[in-house]
């Protein structure tokens, strides 16, 4: 059966049935090409939601937005990680939500004008095809090895191998362009503080002015606050209206904290957060100077 | 280890003194469906020697024969008990990464050390036997010697004080097994010519456990013990004046024995104590 | 005069802050650019406090904290050492030179250590110049 | 609006020799709010007290920075000289011009000068973000908590008991007394440990200001120092101890047996049982797994399959007092204290690891714990000392020491510390119980560290003739009704061979079951051995790192009696110390919360050392976190950890930090 189909079969019987209010899914956006979010209410709505390529959102993100009521979600594999991520960190509760989840082909970026088929390189080089967790499945869930993180982007590795001044000329030319729109933020699943510290004037972490060194300074505290967390959706990467690579900053973070500690952020709900615990006898690199 | 083909590496011994061991390994393989693929240009292991000549090459010899057996993609079976504490050895060593590379290039051969090394025991053990003259009767000493279970965390085999897989195997094969001490104490090993003295009084010292533990016979696993333990006999003889007349079988025979071949193909006529007379009066040829 | 690196140091109150002033108490001598900041612990530091010093100007920063198992808070740096482990590996990945930042162990009787890391460290951000990763004037 | 003093000290020369002060009080003058600035030869002396209460009141100073030494060395000095002044204690600062600058760069006046500067500069940006804080008073439950009922637990309740103070004692097993009442004598004076411990153990409890539970564990623990509340667990003893009289009937009628716990396996016991003669309580339990009646009940329950058990109740029948209760049911008892002792003892080492000692393997293998059963009066041969085998007194008797000690390969590299005396003093007993036992001792080290140890091993040695062999044992085994114990003589490097009629292995010792569990509770520490650890381990000995909470015993390692007793009187001390106070003072610079802020995370709950975070569910449904004030420590793990910062510390608060990071980086 066709996805999109599915989708709506399964979100019209929760809203008959009255097993949620809403269904969270996609529909066609105006430009009649790219998908957008769609609240869906009515059962007699559902013939709205649709399935393909053009659907990047991660859904999950809208779970922090509707915590009281009972709400069914469409998920990928990488939003339905975020969506343990927030079970893990309590911001959801398991019962409250129906996840709806997705096998995926990989998505696209924003298309102009045409669909393209081109997928996304984060989504070319991904081996998770089935959500970690559901409630009903759409699709057929496609036969997976052990889950393995990806390995390093190769823009990672190359940044990684300039000298520290090209690559922080490299961030200064993206840093620079940022206009603090804080779209990056809204997107993310990860962002949940109802006072984010950058809007805040004491402690004042991040200076008002919007400048190389204050844009510095709010990039570097959003990637570490995601540090572990960040399950690589790409929602900040899309919705910066000036492309700030952004993705391959939480990829490279993603990819060090797999490699130090051997996690992978919400692939379960119960698994411990790698900065909450330790263990005695590590070496991390750090701390390891022997005086003369 | 459900596995049905082996790689096997007989060894110098199983070639020459030990034929017999070879032999009745190979036929009890056979008839349990056990494809043993000898391995092509199989050399020394370094065994009771190189270990105490030169380090590099007591791991060399038998790496060489780890990447052998690597290639063929098979897990590893020995009979030997010298040569699977020799390769066993080896294979621990190689975990050392540095190691690996340098035994590597000694050997001229990719070595990744993935080889699985099993004795014979714990092949055979995982198996089923369809018994077809069980040994009613027989009182087997099983005797494992040290090879086989020290050091443990690098042998990984049994209990290094009271290993039980040669005795699970005899009750199977419908034997009864003695309850003794001596089951992994020194025969006195490689110093025959060297220390024949120290061989006698060691060998002597099991032997006579054995026979105070009730025994008729012993099932040895290592071709040295066998020596030993058999040859021996008639040197005690003169030394102590003890003529045990015990005969020495490798639990392959018995096993062989049990699942129905005769003595003649298992080689059982080619010991210096005769088995023939106790097994004759056991019933069992 | 010639090129003076800035040097923030966040020393733990238990151990590495009583080692600095052991260094003192023994009249040992280092150089004098660094400053040092009080903190009850490595734990208590949010590795974005060394985020922010380079924001703000500094060339260096160094936090130092009890010895693994000597925590006078039982467990404030293991924490330490996996927040420190991840911030290193995201400020050298934006650009700031490793070797400006560490983590290290000084316990309260090691002032004479602590004289040696200082004067190893300063010396090591002093051949560096100038942190220009952040950039701009703030 | 913050009024900040400046008060630079010159400490003689120390500080004034390399820097230059009058320079430092003028930029200190330039400051934002800094009202007042001066200099003092001394700040801390009487006069620089007094200047300094003065400017507090002569310039309406709210703040006040001190510019002198380290504050580790004055800090509490001057927060009571401001307190003095009026002002909160806390909304003072020190700049650590002395260690910090001028005695590490005395040779660069205008380096430390410069340094004097930018710490005064980061000291005024700090205070002028100063709180207030308060140190929180709150009352303290009198009564103490004593868990394990050995030797050290009974001193310490008794010590606490005999000072006034309420104590709870709580013994897993059916019995106090501990593993000494399982000793026949005590080494060097081999004075008789029944008659010396039993006098104690009836004391505790005739005791009216102890309530002893047998019977019982402590489960779970929450609360902090002064107000704690323990769940503990009472098993059903099937026994009405108000009713029972202890005549004794029932547990010699009771036809059922099963190994005795208390005699090391070496007896054996009926199903109800007191563990020995001099058992307090002196009343029975009964042990439902061995139990006849139970067992029906049992079969009954499965579906009344197969051969049925006897009906039994024969001591339902017997009992003149109709105290058995086969309705009564574990129940869990929740009790509030001021302070705990943990004492939690110690258990053998599991000897089958050593194949070739042939423990477990050949019956005349045995503990030294069982052989002191044997010799016990009280024990099961009623202290005649004979193979388990065949009856037959043990002429030869060879002992093993060090089994689970000092030994790497089995994770035990630790000396147990009490088994070359109570070799010795097996030794000698055997010699007493029989004048034709000979016994050979295979030691590593013979430690005999103690007050007339040493003359011990040597009256062992000449008196009772013990054989000290220095070596280890490769190899036990049965021949003709012997047991060959082959070894080595390292001083004469030769192997030797005895034929033994007894072997005793000397088991280490390693902390009881459940010492893990009950240290989770009570957030204590334990090291890799499982073992308690000591606040300090010269210092507070019997402290944990949670106030509060007491050590005493072999929970934290091995020792003997007299060591045990001192530290149970030690832990007493201290807990008598804690409870004479009304109220305790809490640490004021601790974390607090912004409930408005957090998003209920609970990061913050799993770093915290010191489960000091609860939760609280607000009004309108969301769930934050809560500081438990009385547990908290103020390390600030949870502040470091948390994004949204809705935590901060007091006295350490992120504003404080980032107006230093800004003030040094200008």
């Amino acid at each position: 059966m066709d996805l999109s189909q599915a989708i709506r079969d399964k979100a019209r019987e929760l809203l008959e049935t009255g097993a949620v209010k809403c269904v969270i899914g996609y529909e066609t956006g105006t430009d009649g090409i790219n998908a957008r979010p769609a609240f869906i209410y009515e059962a007699a709505e559902v013939d709205r939601l649709i399935f393909d390529e053009t659907c990047g959102h991660n859904l999950a993100t809208y779970l922090l937005h509707h915590r009281a009521e009972n709400i069914a979600v469409v998920v990928k594999p990488c939003d339905s990680r975020a969506i343990n991520l927030l079970h893990g960190e309590h911001q959801i509760e398991r019962d409250k939500v129906y996840i709806i989840g997705v096998v995926c082909p990989g998505v696209v970026g924003r298309q102009w004008g045409v669909k393209g088929r081109q997928l996304l390189p984060a989504c070319q080089a991904c081996t998770d095809r089935n959500p970690v967790v559901y409630d009903y499945l759409v699709g057929e869930p496609v036969a997976e090895g052990a889950p393995a993180p990806a390995p390093p982007l190769p823009e990672v590795e190359d940044l990684e191998r300039m000298p520290p001044e090209e690559r922080c000329q490299f961030w200064r030319r993206e840093f620079e362009r940022c206009i603090r729109c804080y779209a990056c933020r809204q997107a993310c699943p990860g962002c949940q503080c109802t006072e984010c510290f950058v809007e805040r004037l004491e402690p004042e972490w991040v200076g008002i002015r919007i400048d190389a060194p204050q844009n510095w300074m709010w990039h570097t505290i959003r990637a570490f606050h995601l540090a572990g967390r960040c399950i690589e959706c790409q929602a900040c990467r899309r919705a910066c209206p000036v492309d700030i690579r952004l993705d391959l900053l939480n990829h490279k973070l993603a990819w060090e904290v797999a490699q130090l500690f051997n996690f992978r952020p919400g692939m379960t709900a119960e698994a411990l957060f790698p900065l909450a615990t330790f263990v005695r006898d590590e070496k991390l690199g750090v701390g390891e100077w022997a005086s003369s | 280890m459900s596995a049905s083909s082996y790689a096997y590496y007989p060894g110098c011994a199983l070639q020459g003194t030990a034929r017999e061991y070879d032999v009745s390994t190979r036929q009890v393989c056979r008839r349990l469906d056990i494809e043993l693929q000898e391995l092509k240009e199989w050399a020394c292991c370094g065994a009771s020697s190189a270990h105490s000549l030169d380090r590099r090459l007591a791991v060399a010899l038998p790496a060489r024969e780890l990447a052998i057996a690597e290639a063929t993609g098979l897990p590893l079976v020995v009979a030997c008990a010298m040569c699977y504490s020799r390769l066993r050895f080896a294979a621990h060593e190689l975990e050392d990464e540095a190691k690996l590379r340098e035994i590597s290039s000694l050997i001229e051969r990719e070595c990744k050390n993935t080889t699985q090394v099993w004795h014979l025991l714990q092949v055979l053990d995982a198996r089923d036997i369809p018994i077809a003259r069980p040994l009613r009767g027989l009182r087997v000493a099983c005797y494992y010697g040290c090879l086989l279970v020290r050091p443990t965390d690098i042998t990984h085999f049994d209990d290094e004080d009271n290993p039980q897989v040669m005795d699970g195997l005899m009750h199977r094969a419908g034997a009864e097994t003695v309850e003794w001490a001596f089951k992994t104490e020194c025969c006195g090993a490689g110093m025959p010519f060297a220390r024949r003295d120290i061989v006698l009084k060691l060998s002597h010292r099991i032997l006579a456990q054995a026979r105070g533990a009730g025994a008729d016979c012993l099932a040895v696993a290592c071709p040295m013990c066998h020596s030993n333990l058999d040859m021996q006999q008639l040197n005690m003889k003169s030394v102590f004046k003890d003529d045990f007349q015990i005969p020495v079988l490798y639990f392959t025979q018995l096993l062989g024995l049990a699942l129905g071949f005769s003595p003649k193909e298992l080689h059982i006529n080619k010991h210096f104590v005769d088995a023939m007379p106790l097994l004759r009066g056991k019933g069992l040829a | 005069m010639s090129y003076q690196p800035r040097i923030i140091g966040f020393l733990c109150n238990w151990c590495s802050y009583a080692g600095a002033d052991m260094a003192g108490t023994s009249r040992m001598s280092y150089p004098p650019n660094i400053r040092i900041i009080r903190v009850p612990c490595t734990g208590r530091l949010d590795p974005l406090f060394v985020a922010k010093a380079f924001q703000e100007g500094a060339d260096g920063v160094l936090v130092a904290g009890c010895h693994p198992g000597d925590c006078h808070y039982a467990e404030g740096n293991y924490h330490a050492r996996r927040r420190y482990a991840l911030l290193h590996l995201l400020l050298e990945f934006l650009g700031i030179e490793p070797e400006r930042i560490r983590l290290e162990w000084v316990s309260a009787s090691e002032g004479k250590r602590f004289t040696q890391l200082v004067t190893d460290f300063t010396e090591q951000v002093a051949r560096l110049g100038p942190c220009q990763a952040v950039g701009g004037q703030s | 609006m913050a009024r900040i003093g400046v008060f630079i000290c010159h400490c003689g020369s120390n500080i004034a020799g390399t820097v230059d002060i009058p320079r430092v009080v003028a930029e200190a003058q330039k400051l934002p709010m800094v009202v007042h600035a001066e200099d003092n030869e001394y700040t801390c002396s009487e006069v620089g007290q007094r200047s300094l209460r003065e400017a507090i009141q002569e310039h309406r100073l709210n703040r006040v920075v001190i510019g002198a030494c380290s504050p580790r060395m004055h800090e509490n000095t001057f927060r009571n000289t401001v307190a003095s002044a009026g002002l909160n204690p806390y909304l003072l600062e020190m700049a650590n011009l002395r260690e910090h600058a001028s005695w590490v760069h005395g040779d660069q006046r205008e380096a430390a000068t410069v340094k004097a500067i930018d710490l005064i500069r980061a000291a005024v940006a700090k205070v002028a973000r100063a709180q207030p804080l308060f140190a929180r008073q709150i009352g303290v439950t009198k009564r103490a908590l004593v868990i394990g009922g050995g030797i050290a637990g009974i001193q310490c309740a008794l010590d606490i008991a005999n000072a006034g103070f309420e104590v709870v004692l709580v013994e897993r097993t059916p019995s106090i007394g501990g593993r000494m009442a399982q000793l026949d004598k005590t080494f060097p004076t081999l004075d008789c440990s029944a008659c010396i411990l039993t006098p104690k153990m009836v004391e505790v409890g005739q005791h009216p200001r102890i309530r002893l539970l047998t019977y019982a564990e402590v489960k779970e623990v929450r609360g902090f120092v002064g107000n704690f509340e323990a769940d503990i667990l009472q098993k059903a003893r099937h026994v009405d101890h108000d009713k029972c009289l202890g005549c004794g009937i029932c547990w010699q009628k009771c036809p059922a047996r099963a190994p005795s716990e208390f005699d090391m396996g070496v007896g054996q016991r009926t199903a109800i049982y007191i563990p020995f003669a001099q058992a307090v309580p002196g009343k029975p339990v009964i042990d439902r797994e061995h139990c006849r009646y139970q067992q029906y009940l049992e079969w009954q329950r499965a579906g009344a399959e197969g051969k049925k058990p006897p009906e039994c109740r024969i001591c339902e029948k017997l009992c003149p007092v109709g105290a058995i209760d086969w309705e009564q049911r574990d129940e869990m008892i929740t009790e509030e204290f001021g302070a705990i002792v943990v004492a939690t003892g110690y258990k053998t080492f599991d000897h089958s690891v050593y194949g070739e000692y042939g423990g477990g393997r050949y019956p005349d293998v045995i503990t030294s714990l069982q052989l002191e059963r044997l010799m016990s009066a009280s024990g099961p041969t009623l202290g005649e000392v004979t193979r388990p085998s065949d009856g037959q007194p043990p002429k030869t008797v060879v002992f093993i020491s060090c089994v689970g000690s000092r030994d790497d390969s089995v994770g035990r590299p630790y000396c147990s510390k009490v088994c070359c005396m109570y070799l010795a003093k097996q030794s000698i007993m055997l010699k007493e119980h029989d004048p034709e036992v000979q016994s050979y001792i295979f030691y590593i080290d013979i430690r005999a560290g103690g007050k007339n140890y040493e003359e011990f091993v040597r009256r062992a040695q000449e008196e009772a003739g013990t054989v000290y062999i220095r070596g280890r044992v490769s190899k036990t085994y049965p021949e003709k009704g012997k047991l060959i114990v082959w070894g080595e003589d390292s001083l004469m490097g030769r192997p030797v061979q005895i034929a033994a009629d007894l072997v005793v292995l000397a088991t280490g010792i390693e902390p009881s079951e459940g010492a893990i569990e009950l240290a989770q509770t009570l957030h204590i520490s334990y090291d890799v051995h499982s073992f308690l650890v000591e606040a300090h381990p010269k210092l507070r000995p019997v402290e944990t790192m949670t106030d509060g909470v007491f050590l005493a015993g072999t929970a934290m390692g091995p020792m003997d009696i007299p060591d045990s007793v001192a530290q149970g009187s030690a832990a007493a001390a201290k807990v008598c110390g804690l409870l004479s106070k009304d109220t305790l003072a809490l640490e004021p610079m601790v974390a607090n919360v912004n409930a408005v802020k957090c998003v209920g995370c609970l990061l913050c709950q799993q770093v915290c050392p010191f489960k000091a975070i609860d939760t609280e569910t607000l009004r309108d449904g969301r769930i934050v976190v809560r500081i438990n004030e009385g547990l908290c420590k103020g390390c600030g793990l949870c502040v470091s950890a948390c994004r949204p910062g809705a935590m901060n510390l007091r006295g350490f608060s992120n504003e404080q930090l980032l107006a230093q990071v800004k003030a040094l980086t200008r």
